[in-house]
């Protein structure tokens, strides 16, 4: 990475097939602008994401990983993002213990209906985690060299 | 204690109650007991020990030998039984092939805080009250136990045996204000900055040894992750700085909520990690957010990771005086 | 002159936009005959940029700043902000009064309480 | 290494504006498993599909990445392209570089390098796709319909006219709904309970339709084609069997000053009661928190004069439990409540009204058995003025209560009230306050043209500010016109209030118990806000009425047809192919922990011992998980409770999403 180049963050958004998977493409049909810096895998349920899959992230280079699932109450498999709350409290709380940036991660409840919503949640993250700069503290140092 | 332990298993293995006894046998050295199966009065006589060295915990051990034929003889210790009734709890453990007597416990000893206080070349030891005889190749030394208590003993969370057939001597209560947490605590005060830090500090030491992953008795899948080519994860060795951390936190992930905090990880570590309190940092979250919670303190309980409330707090909980 | 709509605007913090011609403000207005912009022109000229035909008009005196049109308004416009924005571009202008920092500490009396002289800044400078 | 295709749809300029399309193919046609790489405008249109197809031919793909719009869109669509090729239709990746793309990025080459990245993302997942098998599960064909006014009799009168038994669950005494409260329908101003009557009855007397009524829906489980629900049948204390709907309980029953909903409180009713004459089924109920025997234990004097010995003060509420195949919510609306809008005087004059009452002020069963008169002292009022959007396309705070949505209805309604008034009562003043009229529909605005140039009718464009009530009974209306900008004083005798209509309160927790989506106004979400608008997200569960967003009683009836006719199509098959992403247990690292059992939501998971028996190590029997296939979802909460990584998810593999991650993040 060159040094004068302006810092793009690598911000990877796990989104569940349900609500936030569609809250992202209504925020699509709403031509909702948010930055190109996020890109979304699509799981079929916030509890799908195993905090494996956010460390591997981190490792393999992402600034920042936001886990999006229908609002509590309304998961299209009933209770599946209670699950993902507690995981992921858990999770984000060990990462503070251990001293890496806390703001890297996020949970946020998006529904379908709320494509304003999902944008505005991007934009909100991208602009932190570019605040926060490259993450150092996780990161692959083979992975970097590259 | 040993030798009406070795007598209670020698009449239990005499009438046929059981058909093998899982204690404990002296290693190279007196400080490093294993644990041991035995199958007749004779062999417990020539090699069964229990002393304030026998820290180790045998639960683990009954997943496979409770699957064997005929009944086993197990001594547990307080922190053993309740990693007995996690096992229980999670199908791992046949409790109709194994007869348990529960042994009262007032610590373990760390052999290097006992070499610290000058013991060195220990041979032989006993315990009366506070007072710890070492016979040594330099002679005879004394040293105060209070002083050489393993890590986990100092902060002893409960003296009972939460599960068991017959009890040796008095069974012991649970110790609430064991001051367990105040490390962890201590670390939540810090800056990000110096826990990282610190954690770098520590976690750096790490040689991948296995050796917490082995003794833990929640570490205790078929096939671990880490040997699993599929899992993504499975490493051999850390290759870099993250992978380091990316072990720990994996690990100490997969048994959140499950961990008794018996704190066989701290002890074994031959890096002396002190891998315990990332385990504690889960279970004081857990206690904070979700309600108190002891893993194994009773069997068939629902570990926190597989529970919720409709009412949990928000994972950005974690941001405190944060964004939200 | 798009200037002072912006300053009006910044001012009011009111998005005039907001405003789906209901009529519902001056439908409220107590003082809707004195006035010779109505609450509903008010806020369509804003949004035009006619900034100074309101600053020229009686109207922004006649308001009574009862705040029945913000009450009451479904959108969440607040007419009477505008007004009140008019009016203070109205006292920017006048004698281009504007008060300059380094005039404060010669104007300054002990008896004056603090927040006056904040407001009185706020008020008459940009 | 599989060999996979990728095609670059342009979808017109919709991605092509934004993404360079030619690039991303060029681009990803260089990646190291990708054997043909190609663009076309339309790759969902026939001739895209056949490209797609040709190629898997020609170049014996393995594998199919098609950079498009949402899969949520067309992954069904190209699942059956390659499908038609031959290939294993699981052996497809969707990138969706145009509402995650194109639709929300405005530089090219950003856009152009985003599209890349999610085009390696999807090849790294479609290199770990394995072929999947649709299991098959059967279809109970039974149709349950949640709501029994208008818009659930009309579905199930549908559904039960193809064959199939449906029931009705409805949480009043009867069905029927607003529409047995309204006098007059527009725009053919037909009597609306001669209408709906028929209806009702056909719905009692069909041998295929049960009515609950005077029931709630209290859990739901399962999925499309296998819902098992639990039903709460509230007590009536009434034996619904015996009573014959005679009335003499009715009144004999001596508390009479009950507020009666049906006439919205305008007007009392018995703690014993029948709550309309047309009432399905017609009989009596008594009402528990004021019955003088259920709340006392004295009285009795229903029980006296019941000659079908039908009421029971024992009576309790019962379940039921009944499996369908699918489930169509139709929980209409309500007024909302306008107690806060102090300046319309609605809680301090009995001659403000709101639209609804003015209906029951209107209809020959009303309080005033549907002579035009105010409440307050009976005389017939002169002049009338209508306020419209009393709560609708209201973003403010102010009042808690208003909706930002159209309420679609009233304008109509409106125009309806003040013709009627108009015609019945000639020497009335009429004035209807509008923001605008919004007359969308056949013969709809003729109608309202009628109001003005037939009746005389006077529109005024603008909003009333205020209705202050005068010390000589009248009400003073100050308003706003907006053409010719003056303000107005109206000495009224009447004001008629177009309330805002919004979802009735039980649609948000049966949405919960349905897993069916919810917009911030409650209203179901349609599966697809053009093309699927009866169907929930939630596959098996169909919307009807006004739950799905407000609408008039012609457009609730056609909604209630299409969603009939779904269902009817869902009921007409023997079996459903399942979802084959489902998850499956690895026995050889399964511990057997019960974690997985614990978190599933649909008790898909059992348990069995097996032997793991070699002969160097004798004998091993250990507890495993079983997944039955046909009742998991995959929704994936196992695979990550599961300690030892035993469990994974077809179609949302582990290794798959880690793939994923690292294209992402490379």
């Amino acid at each position: 990475m060159q040094v004068n180049q302006e810092f793009k963050p690598k911000i990877v958004a796990f989104c569940c097939n349900w609500c936030s998977y569609a809250g992202a493409d209504l925020a699509g049909t709403n031509r909702s602008n948010y930055p190109a810096d996020v890109k979304i895998i699509r799981v079929p349920c916030s509890c799908r994401v195993n905090p494996l899959f956010i460390l591997r992230a981190f490792q393999r280079g992402a600034d920042g990983v936001i886990l999006c699932g229908c609002h509590p109450g309304d998961c299209h498999y009933t209770t599946g993002n209670y699950y993902a709350r507690r995981r992921m409290t858990l999770l984000f709380s060990m990462l503070d213990y251990l001293g890496i940036e806390k703001e890297r991660t996020r949970v946020e409840w998006v529904s379908a209906a709320e494509g304003a919503k999902f944008a505005a949640t991007m934009n909100e993250f991208v602009e932190t985690v570019t605040a926060l700069g490259e993450n150092k503290r996780l990161e692959d140092l083979r992975c970097k060299a590259k | 204690m040993q030798s009406e332990m070795m007598k209670r298993a020698s009449e239990l293995l005499a009438d046929g109650t059981v058909v093998r006894v899982l204690g404990w046998k002296n290693g190279e050295f007196v400080y490093d007991p294993t644990p041991a199966v035995f199958d007749s009065a004779e062999a417990l006589e020539k090699d069964f020990v229990y002393h304030d060295f026998c820290g180790s915990n045998l639960s683990k051990y009954l997943i496979k030998l409770s699957k064997l034929e005929g009944k086993t003889l197990v001594f547990l210790k307080p922190c053993d039984s309740y990693s007995f009734n996690q096992l229980l709890t999670e199908h791992r453990i046949k409790r109709e092939n194994v007869y348990i007597i529960g042994v009262p416990c007032d610590g373990k000893l760390d052999p290097d805080k006992v070499r610290e206080a000058g013991a060195e070349g220990i041979l032989g030891i006993t315990t009366d009250g506070d007072t710890v005889k070492a016979e040594t190749m330099y002679g005879e030394v004394s040293v105060s136990k209070k002083d050489c208590l393993l890590e986990r003993c100092e902060v002893c969370k409960s003296h009972k045996v939460v599960v068991y057939d017959e009890m040796l001597g008095e069974n012991g209560e649970e110790n609430p204000e064991s001051g367990r947490f105040d490390m962890v605590a201590k670390l939540e005060a810090m800056t990000p900055e110096e826990r990282f830090a610190f954690w770098r500090g520590e976690l750096s030491r790490c040689i991948r040894c296995n050796a917490c992953r082995n003794i833990c008795p929640a570490c205790s899948c078929e096939q671990c992750v880490f040997d699993n080519p599929a899992s993504g994860v499975s490493q051999k060795a850390a290759a870099d700085s993250f992978e380091e951390n990316m072990f720990h936190i994996i690990r100490a992930f997969h048994v959140a909520g499950r961990c008794t905090d018996c704190g066989e990880c701290s002890r074994v570590c031959p890096q002396h990690i002190p891998l315990h309190l990332l385990n504690r940092k889960f279970i004081k979250d857990i206690n904070t957010y979700y309600g108190e919670y002891q893993a194994g303190a009773e069997e068939g309980s629902r570990a926190p990771l597989v529970n919720f409330t409709k009412e949990d707090c928000e994972p950005n909980v974690v941001y405190k005086g944060g964004s939200k | 002159m798009a200037d002072l709509k912006e300053l009006v605007l910044t001012t009011s913090g009111v998005n005039p936009l907001k405003c789906m011609r209901c009529g519902k403000c001056s439908g409220t207005c107590p003082s809707y005959d004195a006035m010779e912009y109505h609450p509903h022109q008010f806020v369509y000229m804003v949004e035009k940029g006619d900034i100074e035909k309101l600053m020229a008009s009686k109207s922004i005196y006649t308001c009574l700043s009862c705040f029945a049109c913000v009450e009451r308004c479904p959108r969440d416009v607040e007419p009477a902000k505008l007004v009140e924005a008019v009016r203070l571009a109205v006292i920017r202008q006048q004698g281009q009064n504007h008060l300059k920092s380094e005039q404060i500490p010669e104007m300054l009396d002990d008896d004056l309480p603090q927040q006056a002289i904040v407001s009185a800044f706020r008020k008459y400078s940009k | 290494m599989r060999r996979i295709g990728v095609f670059v749809c342009h979808c017109g300029t919709n991605i092509a504006a934004t993404v360079d399309v030619k690039t991303v193919a060029e681009t990803l046609g260089k990646e190291p498993a990708v054997v043909y790489a190609t663009d076309y405008p339309y790759m969902c249109s026939e001739a895209g599909q056949n490209i797609i197809k040709d190629a898997i031919k020609e170049y014996q793909l393995e594998g199919v990445v098609v950079c498009s719009c949402s899969p949520r869109m067309h992954e069904a669509t190209f699942r059956k392209t390659v499908a038609a090729a031959g290939l294993n239709p699981y052996m497809l990746e969707v990138a969706n570089i145009r509402e995650q793309c194109s639709w929300i990025h405005k530089d090219i080459p950003e856009a152009t390098a985003k599209a890349i990245v999610l085009g390696r993302a999807a090849i790294a997942k479609v290199l770990l796709n394995t072929p999947l098998i649709a299991g098959e599960s059967p279809v109970t064909k039974r149709a349950l319909v949640i709501g029994g006014g208008i818009a659930g009799i009309q579905t199930a009168l549908d559904i039960a006219e193809a064959g199939y038994p449906v029931d009705i669950v409805e949480k009043e005494p009867t069905i029927g709904g607003k529409m047995t409260q309204i006098d007059k329908t527009f725009p053919t101003l037909d009597c609306s309970s001669c209408i709906l009557t028929p209806k009702m009855v056909e719905c009692a007397q069909n041998d295929k339709i049960t009515i609950y009524s005077y029931s709630e829906v209290e859990a739901v489980t399962g999925f499309v084609g296998n819902f098992s629900v639990k039903i709460r049948r509230k007590a009536r204390f009434v034996d619904e069997d015996k009573c014959t709907g005679c009335g003499a309980c009715t009144e004999k029953c001596p508390v009479k000053n009950i507020p009666d909903a049906y006439n919205l409180g305008l007007s009392n009713r018995h703690a014993a009661y029948i709550p309309f004459a047309q009432a399905i089924p017609n009989v009596a109920v008594l009402d528990s928190t004021r019955c003088i025997k259920l709340t006392k234990g004295k009285c009795g004097l229903c029980s006296t004069v019941c000659s079908a010995g039908a009421i029971d003060y024992e009576q309790k509420e019962t379940f039921v439990e009944e499996k369908y195949g699918a489930i169509v919510a139709a929980t209409g609306y309500n007024p909302i409540n306008i107690d806060g809008y102090d300046e319309f005087a609605y809680s301090q004059s009995k001659d403000v009204v709101t639209s609804l009452e003015f209906e029951r002020i209107l209809k020959a069963d009303g309080p005033t058995e549907g002579h035009l008169q105010r409440l307050s002292d009976g005389k017939q009022p002169k002049t009338l003025v209508f306020v419209q959007c009393v709560g609708s396309r209201e973003s403010g705070s102010q009042h808690g209560c208003g909706k930002e949505y159209c309420s679609k209805i009233c304008c109509m309604y409106t125009a309806k009230h003040a013709m009627l008034c108009r015609e019945k009562y000639p020497d009335t003043d009429v004035y209807v306050f509008y923001i605008d009229v919004r007359t969308p529909g056949k013969n709809y605005d003729e109608f309202y043209r009628r109001a003005v140039e037939q009746y005389g009718v006077h529109y005024i464009k603008g909003m009333v500010g205020k209705v202050a009530p005068q010390s000589d009974g009248t009400l003073d209306v100050q308003a706003s016109d907006l053409i010719s900008n003056e303000q107005l004083h109206i000495k009224a005798d009447m004001v008629v209030l177009a309330a805002a209509i919004e979802a009735d309160k039980s649609a948000r927790p049966l949405a919960t118990m349905l897993t069916a989506s919810m917009d911030t106004n409650d209203f179901f979400t349609e599966a697809h806000a053009k093309l699927r608008p009866v169907e929930s997200p939630t596959a098996g569960v169909f919307l009807s009425g006004v739950c799905q967003g407000p609408k008039d009683i012609p457009e609730t009836v056609a909604q209630a047809g299409a969603a009939a006719s779904k269902v009817i199509g869902l009921l007409a098959k023997d079996k459903l192919s399942c979802n084959p992403c489902v998850s499956h247990s690895d026995p050889m690292k399964c511990n057997g922990c019960s974690s997985c059992a614990n978190v599933c939501p649909y008790g898909a998971i059992t348990y069995e011992e097996k032997d793991f028996s070699r002969r160097q190590d004798g004998s091993m029997i250990r507890r495993v998980a079983v997944v039955n296939e046909a009742v998991c979802q995959g929704c994936g909460a196992c695979t990550v409770a599961c300690p030892s990584g035993a469990m994974d998810l077809k179609g949302f593999a582990t290794g798959q999403i880690m793939a994923e991650v690292d294209a992402i993040c490379k």
